[in-house]
């Protein structure tokens, strides 16, 4: 199948190393699908239709989740629309399971590709029985220990010190294990970020931070969140290499992100790696309204016309595979019919009672919290 | 006329002249935008406050207005925010700064207690930091743990710093215009359920609530019941409940923690012989302890009975249980006739 | 035997076997060696712990005898610090973090609040962090305000954070031990001006001491005088000087702040009748307005007097009046003269 | 005179701009006093002479204050010997009085050379009434209005957030004045020192950052403080230049600083300025002791034989203005008996009473703190 790409001569062959700091993201796919350096082998077109299965299936995830929400069955919600090749090319750079991830909250793609049953998710967004989490936080905050998935925490870029020292323990361990902690663009100012990423270099410790550059925060775009022209470049101040790629180009995620994984895994100390991308949705709901007061709908068109999930679809054109539009529906209308049947299992457990709230503050449950569940049991108790 | 009608008349309520019915961001905004054109020393930045008006839009319409000289976003860093705050107000602006949410105030905790809270001190007053840092807080909005936490008493704890929490419109813009004028640092709480919920009357002259005085919101005579921020309408709520069975509940309104109104408060109680303190921070070293030691120790034979408290649970805030954690109507009816019956 | 006597025994004291007299730095070092040998996922970390030893000594030796991989150094950095010992607990292993001096807590302060007092609670349990966070704190060094603070209130004030202070070398090293061997995050505080100057006898045979249990430091019926940390030694020279006048007053050392020993407070209370509260960090939403709070709403009517309080000044810490800010035997005095005559 | 010196072709005018993130620290001055480059025309002998006169005035107020300290006059000590060419030329490089300094705790040879009177510096350390800043920090943490240099906090890294806020302000209110921010090596592991950076290239503000890199944060060095190779590189971070100037080297620390600050002050955005020095003594009089455990005294010799002091004098033989050892010695004793009437006039002044606990916590004195002052002056008079 290769035999139809271009093969661009001055591209280095694959099984070489990728040079960080490079002046424009690294690209294997041109925004129309053609790829623009030889593809490695291992990217089939059996590969390519079930990275894009995945990603679609997070799209129409995301969808769903804005239709919960807008019937009351959540209260939140933070999409990943447009962001899912660097998501899902994250998740195929790892070994989930063995090695240790912490997220942030926009990652449920990330979550879902890794192999984290969505009902888990779902149950984590409405806060019911079987969330893995006792429903104690908003949508879009979950955890699997199963996935060595760690549980996130809203307060933006306080997972950064936290798993540079889960890599500092994976050495000390002796393991081959490898620590994956994400952000955003915004979370690169908090003085967290930095004290995180300089830990780990001193460390030298086996941690992979990615910065899922959407280039927005809010409404506050990255010339106004820092004077630095990018992200990656920041990687110069704790003497580690900073990786620049293309983040709607799944197989340049992957690619750079594989690389950088097991260049970490292989004791080098930790890498920084941007992947540039956009978030063509609004912040959250509670943003949807205001988004039109910070950017223009020219901008976001044009990252809509750059839609990740197109291009796969584009390469895979291209390749001779095309995606014809019944299977797509039939994709989509199968994610629908996963998603509304899981919601109902979901919300069939049942929300989580009072109980909840005294449990997990404590591995025990010290005198005052015993007091005060007994005060809440009398007062419900009181109230039948 | 006692001495505690008094009061409530001259600080509790809009004086004279033409008022509006505001909602109590409109009344915050309203500060801010009088204050902008008052006086050019006044800017106001943050995460998201400018052209997004803030995510809750406290903001909204300033930056339009004033431009993005006066009204501008940061990078996203609290001790960014926070930093630049001190930095300003020493160099002879009057900041206001907004942490997005009060639940966002540990990245910019140290520049809060050590520079903010300190400079004047250990600067032998050769340098002040009068600043505002505004910041939503507390619960009912169905946040989890990091959108509905009550993180005041960290800093009524934090000698240097002027904490207060209004409840009302008219409070909201009268303690913002009183901090802004002031000469001090002072976090300056926003209730955040009752941005919309609570409304009432502003008038349209110029006018301050002094910091430090509280308001009696009801007057009554069997029991004082304490509160400030989002709790007080549920603390009326249930004196009105009480009142109903024949209880006379008087209810203050402290709106100022640090200083707050000791001679309000122990006044109230030296003639009701009961307290009940809300508040919906966790109990322990929670600011309502400060007040119960004082009522106990000031008002000790007065007292009928031990000072009640409700307050949040010693757990995280929770996000399903949201409504079980935050002290209700009903929570605070119970409290008050336990104390009652005792 | 009384219940009291029987805890005081067992908890407050060696019980049999060896003993040797050590300082309380000295059980602080002991227990850390101790620990490190007996569990390899035992590590020692901060600012200057390593070759340096600690600006205090504290690690003195223990780079030298378990290596460079077990005690090592970190960057200048409390978030860096507390934010590792975060996932290195979280990975399995038993950080035991030291932040140089209380005072710099600030900068560690959101991680502590958001990551470590939350994890286990926001994962439902899936993912825990059991770690020590040790630190010197208090005043009465000359170290002027930010190496003298007593910031402990701010982290009793944050639910699933477990929090302690010794004021013997023998609970130095018991609850440390305990709190390395338990499941939860525990901020562990050392009352640096008793680091030299607290000796007492520790038993060779290995021992924990339990979070949660206070001791009787001396048992007396006409006043209870409850303390922790570094006021303890004035404490007791206090009673002693009462003792003489013939008043019997019974010291409390609270040692766990978080959970704290409500039964054996209340139930000395209820024996006296009478109650003072010795701390020394600032009055406002200090943790001792908690346990006067639950003194006087549980032992309302055994109170003969109202609950006194010695704290500290609602000041940042000074230089030159170090010794005027610190509560010392005659200002502890004058307060249980106070209640004994009310 | 410059006809003595000799003249490196390849190195450009001083008028033309200096190249930032140079690999190795920019040099005026060999070692041995030998100008490496062509020494602008402002370096007459007198004006080195006075730059001598300072270091010197300086290098022994530090060791009257260790002998204060030893005879318990004092409690602690931070000296900044060795450190006098970066301090004083620092001085040199900023509109004093124009100009807005945030310092850091180890700055006092900074505070001497910009006229700060010695006896507030001395009148601080002992905490008397006349010291400015009332008794209530420890030594060496001053400030002095008249300078605008702003009072001292021990917190490390905490002046810089503010000194960004104090350089939006200056541009805010359209001033042509610029804010010097100083630091160690250490402090720049902190959070807020990268919240600072950030915000100042962010907001375009005229902040001049100085890290006096003086190769040791107590006992942890810069490799085990950052994985950078340097300081002067993360600048990179912040989109602002990053210079590196040999700090003990005054010329250069004068030439690279003063273009810094005035490139800053022309609007061009913040600069970080690294100045590698060495701290010869112990940390404080706390790490007397223990300073041989962490580092060698080869180390320190090395470090001793490269004196800042030396340099100047061997400069100015070079040039043919040697000073002479009977001058030497007259200026030190000269410092010393100034030293010592200070002291005495300080002394004379008394300690301040429990009063000052009490003012300057706020403006005003609300009710508690009035209630609390009452009782101390009862305590007081009951003691009389
Ligand atoms: C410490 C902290 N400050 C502020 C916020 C509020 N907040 C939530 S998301 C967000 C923007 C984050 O932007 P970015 O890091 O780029 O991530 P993105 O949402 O774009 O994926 C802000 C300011 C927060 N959650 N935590
Ligand atoms: C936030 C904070 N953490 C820790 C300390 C304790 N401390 C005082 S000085 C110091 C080392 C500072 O090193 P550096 O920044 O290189 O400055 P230097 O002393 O070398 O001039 C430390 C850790 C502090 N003062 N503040
Ligand atoms: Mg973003
Ligand atoms: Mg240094």
């Amino acid at each position: 199948m290769m035999t139809a790409s271009p093969s661009i001569s001055n591209i280095p062959p694959l099984s070489s190393p990728i040079e960080p700091f490079s002046p424009e993201p690294l690209r294997w796919v041109a925004e129309d699908g053609r790829p623009v350096r030889d593809l490695p082998a291992r990217y089939t077109p059996e590969l390519l239709r079930e990275l894009h299965r995945e990603m679609v299936r997070a799209r129409e995830f995301d969808r769903k989740l804005v239709t919960l929400l807008r019937q009351g069955r959540t209260t939140f919600y933070a999409q990943s629309s447009g962001m899912e090749a660097t998501q899902v090319g994250l998740a195929r750079s790892i070994r989930v399971g063995h090695d240790w991830v912490w997220p942030y909250y926009r990652d449920h793609t990330l979550g879902l590709a890794m192999g984290v049953p969505m009902i888990d998710l779902i149950s984590q967004c409405l806060g019911t029985n079987s969330d893995l989490c006792k429903g104690r936080q908003m949508p879009h905050h979950f955890g699997s220990a199963s996935k060595n998935f760690v549980s996130i925490s809203s307060s933006i870029a306080s997972q950064v010190p936290p798993a540079a020292g889960n890599a500092m323990a994976q050495k000390y361990l002796g393991t081959d294990e490898i620590t994956l902690c994400t952000f955003g663009d915004g979370a690169t100012s908090e003085g967290d970020w930095h004290a995180g990423l300089n830990m780990a270099g001193a460390a030298k410790a086996p941690a992979l931070f990615v910065c899922e550059n959407n280039q927005w925060a809010i409404s506050t775009n990255l010339a106004a969140q820092t004077a630095s022209p990018n992200i990656h470049i920041k990687a110069k101040a704790y003497g580690m290499p900073g990786f620049y790629v293309d983040g709607n180009d799944i197989v340049a995620v992957m690619e750079v992100c594989g690389y950088a994984a097991e260049w970490v895994r292989a004791g080098n100390g930790p890498a920084l790696v941007e992947c540039l991308t956009y978030r063509v949705g609004s912040h959250s709901n509670a943003d949807a309204d205001a988004e039109k007061n910070y950017r223009t709908r020219d901008e976001v068109n044009s990252w809509l016309a750059r839609d990740p999930i197109a291009r796969v679809e584009g390469l895979l054109a291209h390749l001779g595979y095309p995606v014809d539009a019944e299977e797509r529906a039939d994709l989509i209308s199968a994610v629908h019919r996963a998603v509304d049947a899981d919601v109902l299992k979901a919300e069939a457990t049942g929300q989580p009672d009072w109980r909840i709230m005294f449990e997990d503050v404590y591995a025990d449950t010290p005198p005052h919290l015993r007091e005060q569940a007994a005060f809440v049991r009398a007062e419900q108790e009181g109230q039948k | 006329m006692t001495a505690t009608q008094d009061r409530s008349a001259q600080t509790g309520q809009a004086q004279t002249g033409e008022t509006r019915i505001l909602t109590l961001i409109q009344a915050v905004t309203e500060a801010m935008r009088e204050e902008l054109a008052r006086d050019d020393r006044v800017v106001v930045f943050g995460e998201d406050v400018g052209a997004r008006g803030g995510v809750f839009l406290a903001t909204a319409g300033l930056q339009a207005e004033f431009g993005p000289r006066r009204v501008f976003d940061t990078p996203l860093s609290e001790a960014s925010v926070v930093g630049a705050a001190v930095g300003m107000a020493v160099r002879g602006l009057r900041p206001i700064a907004e942490i997005q949410f009060a639940d966002y105030m540990g990245p910019g905790f140290d520049q809060i207690i050590s520079q903010a809270a300190k400079i004047r001190y250990r600067s032998g007053g050769q340098f002040t930091a009068p600043l505002i840092i505004r910041t939503p807080s507390g619960g009912g909005v169905k946040g989890g743990h990091h959108h509905s936490q009550s993180p005041e008493s960290y800093f009524t704890h934090t000698p240097g710093l002027k904490v207060v929490m209004p409840s009302t419109p008219y409070d909201a813009k009268g303690l913002l215009k009183a901090a802004i004028r002031g000469e001090d640092p002072v976090i300056y709480f926003e209730p955040k359920r009752l941005y919309r919920a609570a409304k009432g009357e502003v008038p349209s002259h110029d006018y301050i609530v002094k910091i430090g005085e509280g308001a009696v919101r009801r007057e009554g005579t069997d029991l004082t019941l304490v509160g400030y921020g989002g709790v007080m309408p549920d603390a009326e709520r249930a004196a009105a409940a009480l009142a109903a069975e024949g209880v006379s509940v008087e209810v203050i309104d402290l709106r100022s923690l640090v200083p707050w109104d000791r001679e309000l408060v122990l006044s109230s109680v030296q003639k009701t012989g009961r307290a009940v303190l809300v508040s919906e921070a966790p109990r322990i070293s929670n600011f309502m302890g400060e007040v119960a030691y004082v009522i106990q120790e000031q008002a000790f034979d007065s007292l009928l009975a031990p000072v009640g408290q409700v307050a949040g649970f010693d757990t995280p805030y929770p996000y399903v249980q949201d409504k079980v954690y935050l002290p209700g109507p009903n929570r605070i009816t119970a409290a008050c006739v336990k104390a009652l019956n005792y």
